[in-house]
């Protein structure tokens, strides 16, 4: 394996990790106040597959277009989502980013180039190539990326849309994150064949990647980036990495042979990794690093607080916006 | 104005908003046909010829030919116009909302509110509804019910070329999603229509026909149908009011309701599944906003709670007829 | 007889027939939980836990786990029907339907009639609905509209864990596809049943309490809704009929039109979209063949025509609550 | 390539031969009883396309369920469905295979192990997985197999059920007809890299075969049921053949380049081949192929007109059926 590191710019090396380190940062203080109450409905947490999000979204511009999936704050953070709107949207309040009326699974938001996240596994791939079909159709020079997990690759809507980008060549990549698991079962058992062989399969461009390292996820997926905008077509990122909590937060579990987590929290967490390598590289410092993990910690108790504080949708919200004129 | 069928309404409607704005694209299986083969290009137009000719007029980036993949494609039109595109796209039949129905129902339907507002999605799917072709069950139906019970859609079926072209014209510039449904028994049909662009409003109920003593309502196809019986009925001094509704969602009730208040008896003629569908919808707007002003049952006119045959013979006593609006007309008014 | 919790009585249904009969078997995602994997087996039983020990008695080949897929899955659970097992498919949320329509809609539901009755197609699709849990737009959707709407299906609605047993029992049974509905605000509400096995036949509704002022008819969660209104309502004089419909298709018209010839009044509480919904559609069967007993207006307490929010602030005011149907049954009244 | 002739008894040629040319018969008069105005709904023929059909279903009992598609008069005639039932059927008539409800879209014989014709593509691909799972939860040696044309490989329940079927090890055969067009759309385009290559790509025994001669198309179904049966998996075969009439009966095929047809119909017609190869191998004799010819002539003449003069279905019939009991 090449070593990644040292093509990066410092700046863009910190940015980096003070996005994975938010994201981090984001969902374990929501894993802990869901845990106290707090927190309404089905949340699903990404911490753990931080680099894959990071490591694809500072590819693109606001004009690029990603969907994603029921696990979505780590796309939206990556994405340029606002981290205040975003927490006040899962702690219900009327200042969130949808209003109040998406909550975690449906984040958004459109002037950024996020299209969603999604409650129906698979839901969110066709809308991505939407906006790859807007490129070609305006043949502008935007992407589109699809998130999906390793379920998802099951779902029809998926497949299908593997199929339509190629034929009608959409710029569009197909970036399967490989957590291990879609809900309790394994994706090893739940795919078959395996997921290279299928995307290659439909003709795909297709890649494997080890989403616990930054830097190879930053630096192949700049190159693939950039020929699907140059108008080569399709692509599709294997990307295996892990999750850290449950399903849902709420999950125990027990379907992971004892100690997997902790293993992998210990061997490839992506921040710790990160942190490796780029200050051996001499890329940043570790101080670097320390003052952004505190910055980050600030930045999302302010957050939490805000989003405490903020003041819950009211009953005429109930009406609104579900059509825009009627 | 000049006489056009049903058919070329739809085509000028779709090429004279594709002049107007270069956001609007198509998007269909087979909407041009033989696209990447080595026989004639546009070989079909779609299925029932509607798209003939935009091919030669706008290319293929903007007439679109797919793989037989309705998930994929009506979901990257929802896609498309969540991000500022106004696509047009086929379903072939409405039948076919089956395979499709999560972009519907959960994504094209539920994308504005579920962002707080912030997505707007300005898609029209247009689709072949109706039976009388011997198309059996799964080539048949009417699934305007279905639509309309999902907040979010709105649902236009126009019954002649007038409509036709102005309804299509303003669901394009409707910046929500709209079910275009076509009846396929109708593309044929003869109507004058003006040349130039003009909309219909959507929600607005048009009153086909005026008379004193009952309450027709009906949409689609069937509105011709309820209008010859009204004709027909004349004979035995019945005068009926004949309202096209045109459009399920938005409902012009006000209309409805207006009508009842004057007639006091209601008939709702439909080709939809009668249950939870969409003539019992209408009657229970009665029941709950006209009840004082009913003078006798509502009746119904639909198909009974039954799939769809193929044969002839059963099909044509499946389907709403003259005969039968007739007789429900008579019963609701108890001669 | 004990007392259980509703998801309790489902589990034993599962597991009395499939002792019963080798032929029942069940299907769906994570209904066992871990199949393939290092972990523990049967590690979820269900997202909800209801399945939950039913692998350990009956083995991986009659609790089969499944990938994402639910138009394969369910599919393959109809083409089992139809060559002669009873299979058992939960599909999780119903509002994932939207991803396997085409099997439901144009295959379960149509197999028979097209083959000119050869095919039954005995198959249930247990699903979880309702909202309550704050999961937003596509997981709190209920969904018996569209289910009802479609001939050839038959859709069941517990209100109860006794219900849910006696139910459940009686759809592996039936030879037609049942919608099995099941709230997911119940798993844990507790309620008598017998401990041995038990039927309730589908399309009889049960007289859930009796007054002689106004018929309520609800199904599902609303039901003790009702009841609680109902009891609430006394203080004020007002006696309600509360009727338990347990199914929409079949629909028990004649205990609906029975009572509503005694009190004269309806009011139908349903947690479904309202448009083309089953609100609608009880009110509909008052129109057409109750309308001359009917005093005054029907009253329908449902959600409004709006996609389901996600804020519990929101939600609350969404969801027919004990407070809106009072006032609904005042309203009816005129009170 | 091998000859595929000598394997073969003299018999099971002759049975072999007799049903293709029963379907070409029966489709060739519904065509032109069709252009009569005779024939109601919408009709696509399998023209052409006899040798799949019959190949593979020579290898099944009917115990052994098949799935089939808008295209499924011949494989319900390969199935041992009853040729003036079928006819009678066409012709909406209540002796029809399905009571005239169903009609040529809907063809089915359940005591057959004929699930069914079906109006949606793809549609019936997850039914025959049911005939599949059932032989698995029971542990029998029933086998499955999934009719289903070029178009028909891009829908999401096709792809979704290949994968259920690798997952699940069901015994099912995916016996994908390339005639070369989905509708007016030809399957080198709409297929995103190749049929094969995707098949593989779910971990499927995976076959390329050619349609228009028979030999082949038997010997090697025979061999990969064989596998199946002993329960070795799913298997996918890519069959390549032609169907000679419009995709449905009033489609001028224009978008076919001009004379493929006719010369498909000179160089590779199953029936000839079929003639050639047996007659130069001496399996069987000219004769006797003239004279299966002959008698299914007369056959499909008695059908016909049995079909002409069934009576109609009557009025009780619209609202049997929906339901068992209601
Ligand atoms: C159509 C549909 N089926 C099932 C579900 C329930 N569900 C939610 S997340 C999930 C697992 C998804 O697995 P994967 O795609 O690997 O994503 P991950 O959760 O691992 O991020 C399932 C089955 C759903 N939301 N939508
Ligand atoms: C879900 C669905 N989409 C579209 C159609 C319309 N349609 C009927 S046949 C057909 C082409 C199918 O092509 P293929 O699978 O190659 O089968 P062939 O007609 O060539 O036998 C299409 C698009 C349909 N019946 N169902
Ligand atoms: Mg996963
Ligand atoms: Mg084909």
């Amino acid at each position: 394996m090449t070593d990644h590191t040292i093509e990066l710019s410092p700046e863009v090396a910190l940015a980096a990790y003070r996005t994975m380190r938010t994201i981090r940062e984001f969902e374990d203080r929501i894993h802990l106040n869901n845990a106290k109450g707090e927190i309404p409905g089905f949340i699903h947490l990404s911490a753990g597959q931080e680099a894959s999000a990071v490591g694809i979204c500072m590819h693109l511009s606001e004009q690029d277009h990603i969907a994603s999936t029921h696990r979505g704050h780590g796309h939206s953070l990556a994405k340029g989502c606002d981290v205040v709107a975003m927490m006040d949207e899962i702690y219900a309040k009327r200042s969130g980013l949808c209003a109040g009326k998406g909550g975690s699974m449906h984040l958004a938001d459109l002037s950024k180039g996020m299209i969603g996240a999604n409650g129906i596994v698979g839901g969110g791939v066709p809308l991505a190539a939407g906006a790859a079909l807007k490129s070609k159709v305006l043949s502008s020079d935007r992407v589109a990326v699809a998130f999906f997990g390793d379920g998802a690759l099951n779902e029809g809507a998926t497949m299908e849309t593997m199929n339509l980008a190629k034929v009608l060549n959409l710029p569009i990549i197909f970036a399967m994150e490989d957590n291990g698991y879609g809900e309790a079962t394994p994706s090893s058992w739940a795919i078959g064949g395996d997921a290279p062989a299928r995307a290659r399969g439909f003709g795909l461009a297709t890649y494997s990647l080890d989403g616990h390292d930054f830097f190879q996820m930053y630096q192949t997926a700049g190159a693939v980036i950039a020929d699907v905008r140059a108008g080569q077509g399709p692509a599709f990122l294997h990307i295996n990495l892990s999750r850290y909590y449950g399903h849902f937060e709420g999950d125990a579990a027990s379907y992971r042979p004892q100690g997997e987590v902790d293993r992998i929290r210990d061997e490839k967490d992506c921040l710790m990794i990160f942190r490796h390598k780029s200050v051996a590289a001499k890329l940043v410092t570790a101080e670097q690093l320390d003052q952004i993990d505190e910055e980050v910690i600030r930045q999302l108790d302010g957050a939490v607080e805000h989003a405490r504080q903020a003041p819950l949708p009211t009953a005429e919200d109930l009406l609104t916006d579900v059509y825009v004129s009627y | 104005m000049s006489e056009k069928s049903f058919r070329q309404a739809i085509n000028e409607a779709l090429s004279m908003e594709m002049r107007r704005d270069p956001n609007v694209f198509l998007i269909g299986e087979d909407i041009a046909g033989g696209t990447g083969g080595d026989g004639e290009e546009d070989a079909w137009g779609g299925v029932m010829g509607v798209t003939k000719g935009l091919l030669g007029e706008f290319g293929a980036h903007r007439v679109i030919d797919t793989p037989i993949s309705e998930t994929a494609y009506i979901g990257a039109a929802i896609g498309a116009a969540a991000t500022g595109m106004r696509p047009v796209a086929e379903l072939m039949f409405c039948d076919f909302a089956g395979v499709c129905f999560d972009q519907i129902m959960n994504q094209a339907a539920k994308l504005r509110y579920m962002l707080g507002g912030q997505a707007k999605v300005p898609l029209v799917i247009r689709t072949q509804c109706g039976g009388g072709f011997n198309a059996a069950a799964q080539h048949s139906q009417t699934l305007h019910g279905l639509f309309t019970h999902i907040p979010g859609l709105k649902v236009v079926m126009p019954s002649n070329p007038y409509e036709a072209k102005g309804l299509l014209i303003e669901a394009i510039r409707d910046d929500d999603p709209v079910m275009y449904m076509e009846h396929k028994f109708m593309y044929d049909d003869k109507g004058e229509a003006p040349d130039e662009s003009y909309t219909i409003p959507l929600g607005e109920a048009c009153y086909s026909r005026d008379g004193e003593d009952i309450t027709v309502c009906s949409l689609g196809r069937m509105v011709n149908l309820c209008n010859q019986a009204a004709d027909e009925l004349q004979a035995e001094n019945i005068n009926c009011t004949v309202i096209d509704l045109r459009c399920t969602s938005p409902l012009d009730e006000e209309s409805i309701c207006e009508s009842i208040a004057e007639t006091g008896h209601l008939v709702v003629v439909d080709e939809g599944y009668p249950r939870c569908g969409f003539a019992a919808d209408i009657a229970a707007l009665a029941a709950v906003q006209a009840q004082s002003a009913l003078r006798a049952p509502v009746k119904l006119v639909t198909p009974p709670h039954t799939t769809i045959p193929f044969a002839p013979a059963l099909e044509e006593l499946y389907i709403p007829s003259v005969e039968r609006i007739k007789q429900g007309i008579r019963e609701a008014l108890g001669v």
